[in-house]
């Protein structure tokens, strides 16, 4: 079990080679067919994701939530996804078709991604980067210009102003983000994957790590547009944000995007912070689901617990607090490497 | 053709024609997001170079700074039709100005690169790339680095100051 | 400390969490109601004397009846009693005021329907009761009673004629005839309608008629 | 300094946020609000027209369709207006019914309030729980009239039907389970930090202009102001009970919310001492079955209900039915102080004005 993937992988690059193409082909074929499995297990995942998100939230609030598709109401998702497919694609007349129509797209691109660099098992990476950890955090960044040209493109001051909350919240909070993981970078020496994932067979960078953990779970919710951080959505305030004017199958991708990036978020966390796919008995894979599952729950309990931040403090707690906290982070750790290493480590 | 030249003929084409987007975009907010695919085309040069943490900066500098171009943007020219923001001056000097400094920068360029020897090095970078730049940064220079930072750190609150004004007491 | 509060939020929800759901399952599990519920308006129909204290004190006129008074006796005896629940704010006046208390509110609250003419609830006088009534209204009820039949068959034999007649158009009569061939319900009650009330026979006739030209105009049948 | 432009931007009168058809028109700078400016009417019945064309008896259900959310309230003051034409003195064992209905009312109208504003923050959970703990106050009306919402119980003189039996134990197991909920609200709102910052010293309403307004009930105690009908004016028999008029200091979204909490605490123990004294005796005194009022007959009274003071003022002509009739809507007066508290706030600040104002558009609007 534990080698499954990866000598499936394996076996299709010996069976194409055998063919007769050059070893690069191969490799080539090799990426795009693991990038189309990633995208639909990501999108079948999702599917899952959110019947969970219902369910959970549901027990959160004493309730029972979808029940009546299928075993669990587990069908439920799939029913909204059809539904929302047949729903009539509406762009309003005074849009700015370009943007409004692409939005939602460069959304959905940019979060599947984020998938290339994370570790999904022992050697189970699309591509190990040598600057993995950096590639998450910028391509992570792009999509603020997806929210701004949902919300520009909508021509609704609703919508604009969802925009420039999510540029405002975004830019300030990818600060404290990455400042909090150069924490993990510096003890492990690397930003590559696979070897911050080996770096904790030992103990988890979470122990070591505690603050940075703290603050990038904070920024990482607010990064995702995530309650209480949802100032782009916003449901109470700006009606629904940036996606106020979006129907059908275009307002379902913007949700998917969404929680793919949630995912994709959830799992650095597991594999940066909490050991990744390591873990005694099972196969490494699913060492990295349950981790995430797990992680996703906290997201869950908290967004459905939690009050909303109004815009200003939300500004004020990124620049005065967390990059304040992350940077001393930095300081701490880098003295404790430098005294460590004095003492002979 | 390898599969490389292909990746190479792709990217650039896919920044030259964004570039010529920016340039002829009516709507300006149209022409920041061309903008942004341009960076994104350089950007996969880089990668294609083997200098992916070039590339990666090159992405999450501009990702927020083209975001707050466009709402500058968005603030300069509110009152106007947005499909009018961004039209081409029919002055003749300007016109004429525009052509003599656009056509000596590309003389400049051309001579720059048909004059200039590609010395190529035997060295390759590699995976290390990460490091050499750290190295580079925190060792030899240091000094230049900080103070950059601090010419960076002066100008934010500058722009902060402009932007909210200082009350009178 | 700050966070705290924070904290103890997320404990109470985390608590909540594995506690039993206190949601119900309407459709399966219907709700347990107390006596007092007030559902559906029902009436006893052989209790009503037709006081019409009830509709005197309905603030929206929503109950209405229709009574007959007996000479002999000098009483009054109710022939149909009608409910028209969107207009009912359920206020329990009627029930209240009810001197021979036969009305009273049951516990079915399922009361939605599709349109309009189905909220409203109207009460006949039952068949087994007509003979109660005095005997000149029971002599002209199954008069007629006996006029409708003989419509009814007149309009079996002789539709495009009858009809014709009603309109004042035969091309008119022809088409809608030729529509309600195949349907006997609206025939008998186009019947019913010309013996009670000649003029809202002609307007539904005619309306009729206009529908049954638009939707069949190559039949021949244009009307002009 | 950077010039920017104002714009206007409509909250309602169709928004997740107005508690009904509210249309608020705020002037924006950016995301401050320079000036905000309230359009009601959208709900508008013609409540007191409707008056003129029913009669006295005719009008009760009406009235408790102002203020839905605590409808035993508006009923308990027009009941008690025409009561007091007709000079009826109501048996005692009714007039403490109409008290333990009137606290239980107000109970689920600030139970209500606490949910809204948690859900108006974004805060869903905060919001099913105190419904969750309302349904239980609707059941025991549901027990009484067999509605839950908008029970037509009062009438003059008294009440429709005694208390059933299972009434009293499950009014009391609820006043029972009051620290309880207390517990969880305090744990998953008022104690939360983030809520806390969202509404502290945020829609600041002094004394003064809370009095120059006309505010009334939480509201106007929230600023400080210790006026409270039930202790300044009492009405029907509440000079007989103890309970504490609970009163704010800054008059900030913070303290409205607060005073609220602390009056369903209050109101609870009105309801024991209410419940440990009720006589045995007459559940209705005895009237002409057609009211009618004497000619020329003018009278007000007002009553404190869960939004503020709300009065009735009927006219009499000697007919059948009030010739006119006008309602003083806490509401509607409370909601007009929504510019001067919203100025200079956040777009987020006037969504928890509106919250923290309390108001319910069908009392309003009338």
């Amino acid at each position: 079990m534990e080698h499954f993937f990866v000598n499936t992988a394996h076996a299709l690059v010996a069976w194409l080679t055998g063919l007769g193409l050059a070893p690069g082909w191969a490799d080539l074929i090799l990426l795009v067919v693991q990038w189309i499995a990633v995208i639909i297990i990501v999108i079948l995942n999702i599917t899952v994701l959110i019947w969970l998100e219902r369910k959970v939230s549901g027990f959160i609030q004493q309730r029972l939530g979808p029940n009546r598709l299928g075993p669990f109401g587990m069908f439920q998702t799939i029913a909204d996804a059809i539904k929302l497919l047949t729903k009539e694609d509406i762009v309003p007349s005074q849009t700015d078709r370009m943007i409004f129509k692409t939005a939602p797209m460069v959304f959905i691109i940019i979060s599947v991604m984020l998938y290339v660099v994370i570790p999904m098992g022992d050697g189970m990476e699309i591509v190990d980067l040598n600057v993995g950890l950096f590639y998450f955090i910028s391509i992570g960044s792009l999509s603020t210009i997806a929210l701004l040209m949902a919300g520009w493109g909508s021509n609704n001051k609703w919508s604009l102003l969802g925009g420039m909350r999510s540029v405002a919240q975004m830019i300030s909070y990818e600060i404290p983000l990455a400042f909090s993981l150069l924490g993990v970078v510096m003890i492990t020496g690397s930003l590559r994957m696979s070897d911050i994932v080996a770096a904790q067979s030992n103990i988890w960078f979470v122990v070591l790590q505690p603050i940075a953990f703290i603050t990038y779970f904070i920024s990482a919710t607010a990064e995702l547009n995530r309650g209480p951080f949802d100032m782009p959505e916003a449901e109470q305030e700006l009606t629904s944000g940036a996606y106020t004017e979006y129907t059908g199958m275009r307002w379902a991708l913007f949700f998917l995007a969404e929680y793919t990036n949630l995912v994709a978020v959830s799992a650095l966390m597991a594999t940066v912070f909490f050991g990744g796919w390591q873990g005694p008995w099972l196969p490494s894979w699913l060492w990295i689901i349950i981790k995430t599952y797990l992680i996703l729950n906290v997201f869950f309990l908290i967004k459905w617990t939690f009050p909303r931040i109004r815009m200003d403090h939300l500004m004020s707690f990124s620049w005065k607090f967390l990059i304040p906290v992350s940077l001393a982070n930095i300081l701490l750790t880098g003295a404790g490497i430098e005294v460590l290493m004095r003492m002979g480590w | 053709m390898s599969l490389n030249d292909i990746v190479f003929i792709a990217l650039a084409g896919i920044t030259l024609l964004a570039a010529l987007g920016v340039v002829l975009s009516r709507n300006i907010i149209h022409s920041a997001l061309f903008l942004v695919l341009t960076f994104l085309g350089v950007a996969g040069i880089y990668f294609q170079l083997n200098a992916g943490f070039v590339g990666l900066v090159q992405i999450m500098v501009y990702a927020g700074a083209i975001s707050v171009l466009i709402i500058f943007a968005i603030m300069l020219v509110m009152d106007v039709e947005p499909d009018q923001t961004n039209l081409f001056n029919q002055s003749t000097p300007t016109i004429m100005a525009g052509g003599y400094v656009s056509v000596l920068l590309a003389a400049g360029l051309a001579g720059a690169i048909w004059f200039t020897k590609w010395p190529l090095s035997a060295v390759q970078v590699g995976d290390q790339g990460v490091e050499k730049l750290a190295g580079m940064l925190l060792g030899p220079y240091v000094v230049s680095f900080e103070v950059a930072a601090i010419l960076l750190l002066v100008a934010v609150f500058g722009a902060i100051l402009l932007a909210k004004g200082v009350e009178d007491k | 400390m700050y966070g705290t509060g924070l904290l103890k939020g997320l404990g109470i929800t985390l608590k909540h969490t594995f506690e039993r759901e206190i949601t119900q399952q309407y459709p399966e599990q219907m709700p347990v109601l107390p006596a007092r519920f007030r559902g559906n308006l029902q009436l006893d129909f052989q209790d009503c004397i037709a006081c019409e204290m009830c509709t005197k004190v309905c603030p929206n006129g929503v109950l209405s009846l229709e009574s007959v008074r007996d000479d002999k006796t000098n009483k009054k005896k109710l022939m149909s009693y009608s409910i028209d629940f969107q207009y009912c704010m359920y206020c329990n006046f009627c029930v209240e005021n009810c001197p021979k208390h036969c009305l009273h509110f049951d516990h079915n609250f399922e009361l939605a329907a599709y349109d309009r003419e189905n909220i409203k609830k109207v009460y006949q006088r039952p068949q087994e009761l007509v003979t109660d009534l005095p005997e000149e209204i029971v002599a002209a009820e199954e008069k007629n009673q006996k006029r409708i039949s003989v419509m009814i068959g007149a309009l079996q034999k002789d539709a495009p004629k009858i009809l014709g007649k009603l309109l004042e158009d035969e091309e008119k009569g022809k088409v809608l005839a030729a529509a309600l061939a195949s349907d006997q319900d609206k025939l008998e009650k186009i019947a019913v309608m010309m013996v009670e009330d000649i003029e809202k026979a002609k307007k539904v006739a005619g309306a009729l008629a206009n529908k049954a030209a638009k939707d069949h105009p190559k039949e021949g049948n244009v009307v002009a | 300094m950077l010039q920017t432009d104002q714009y206007n931007i409509n909250i309602g009168p169709i928004h997740p946020s107005t508690h009904g058809g509210l249309h608020v028109e705020a002037v924006m700078d950016g995301e401050t609000i320079v000036d905000a400016i309230v359009h009601v009417g959208y709900v508008h019945r013609a409540v007191e027209k409707i008056a003129e064309s029913r009669t006295y008896t005719q009008f009760i259900p009406y009235a408790s369709r102002l203020d839905y959310l605590a409808s035993h309230l508006p009923t308990m003051g027009y009941v008690q207006t025409v009561e007091k034409m007709l000079d009826i003195h109501v048996p005692e064992r009714a007039e403490y019914i109409r008290i333990i209905m009137g606290e239980f009312s107000r109970i689920a109208s600030h139970i209500l309030f606490v949910g809204s504003l948690a859900i108006d923050l974004g805060a869903t959970t905060g919001f099913t729980y105190c419904m969750r703990d309302r349904e239980k106050i609707l059941d025991l009306f549901e027990m009484t009239s067999g509605q839950r919402m908008i029970a037509s119980y009062m009438r003059f003189g008294g009440f429709a039907e005694d208390l059933p039996e299972e009434f009293i134990p499950a009014a009391r197991n609820f006043l029972k389970n009051i620290p309880q909920m207390f517990d969880e609200y305090n744990h998953l709102l008022s104690g939360n930090e983030i809520l806390q910052a969202r509404l502290k010293n945020i829609g600041v309403l002094s004394a003064e202009d809370a009095i120059n307004y006309g505010i009334t009930g939480p509201n106007l105690r929230a600023s400080g102001v210790d006026y409270d009908l039930r202790k300044a004016e009492p009405y029907g028999i509440y000079d007989r009970f103890a309970f504490d008029v609970p009163l704010g200091e800054k008059g900030d979204n913070y303290d409205r919310f607060m005073v609220r909490l602390q009056e369903i605490e209050q109101s609870g123990r009105i309801i024991t001492q209410a419940l440990d004294q009720l006589p045995e005796g007459e559940i209705r005194a005895k009237i002409p079955r057609i009211v009618k009022p004497e000619k020329g007959l003018e009278v007000y009274h007002r009553i404190e209900s869960a939004k503020g003071e709300l009065g009735y003022y009927i006219v009499s002509d000697g007919g059948e039915k009030p010739y006119r009739l006008h309602v003083r809507a806490p509401s509607f007066i409370n909601l007009m102080v929504l510019p001067l508290i919203s100025r200079g706030g956040k777009l987020q600040d006037i969504i928890a004005n509106i919250a923290t104002l309390d108001p319910v558009l069908g009392e309003a609007d009338r």
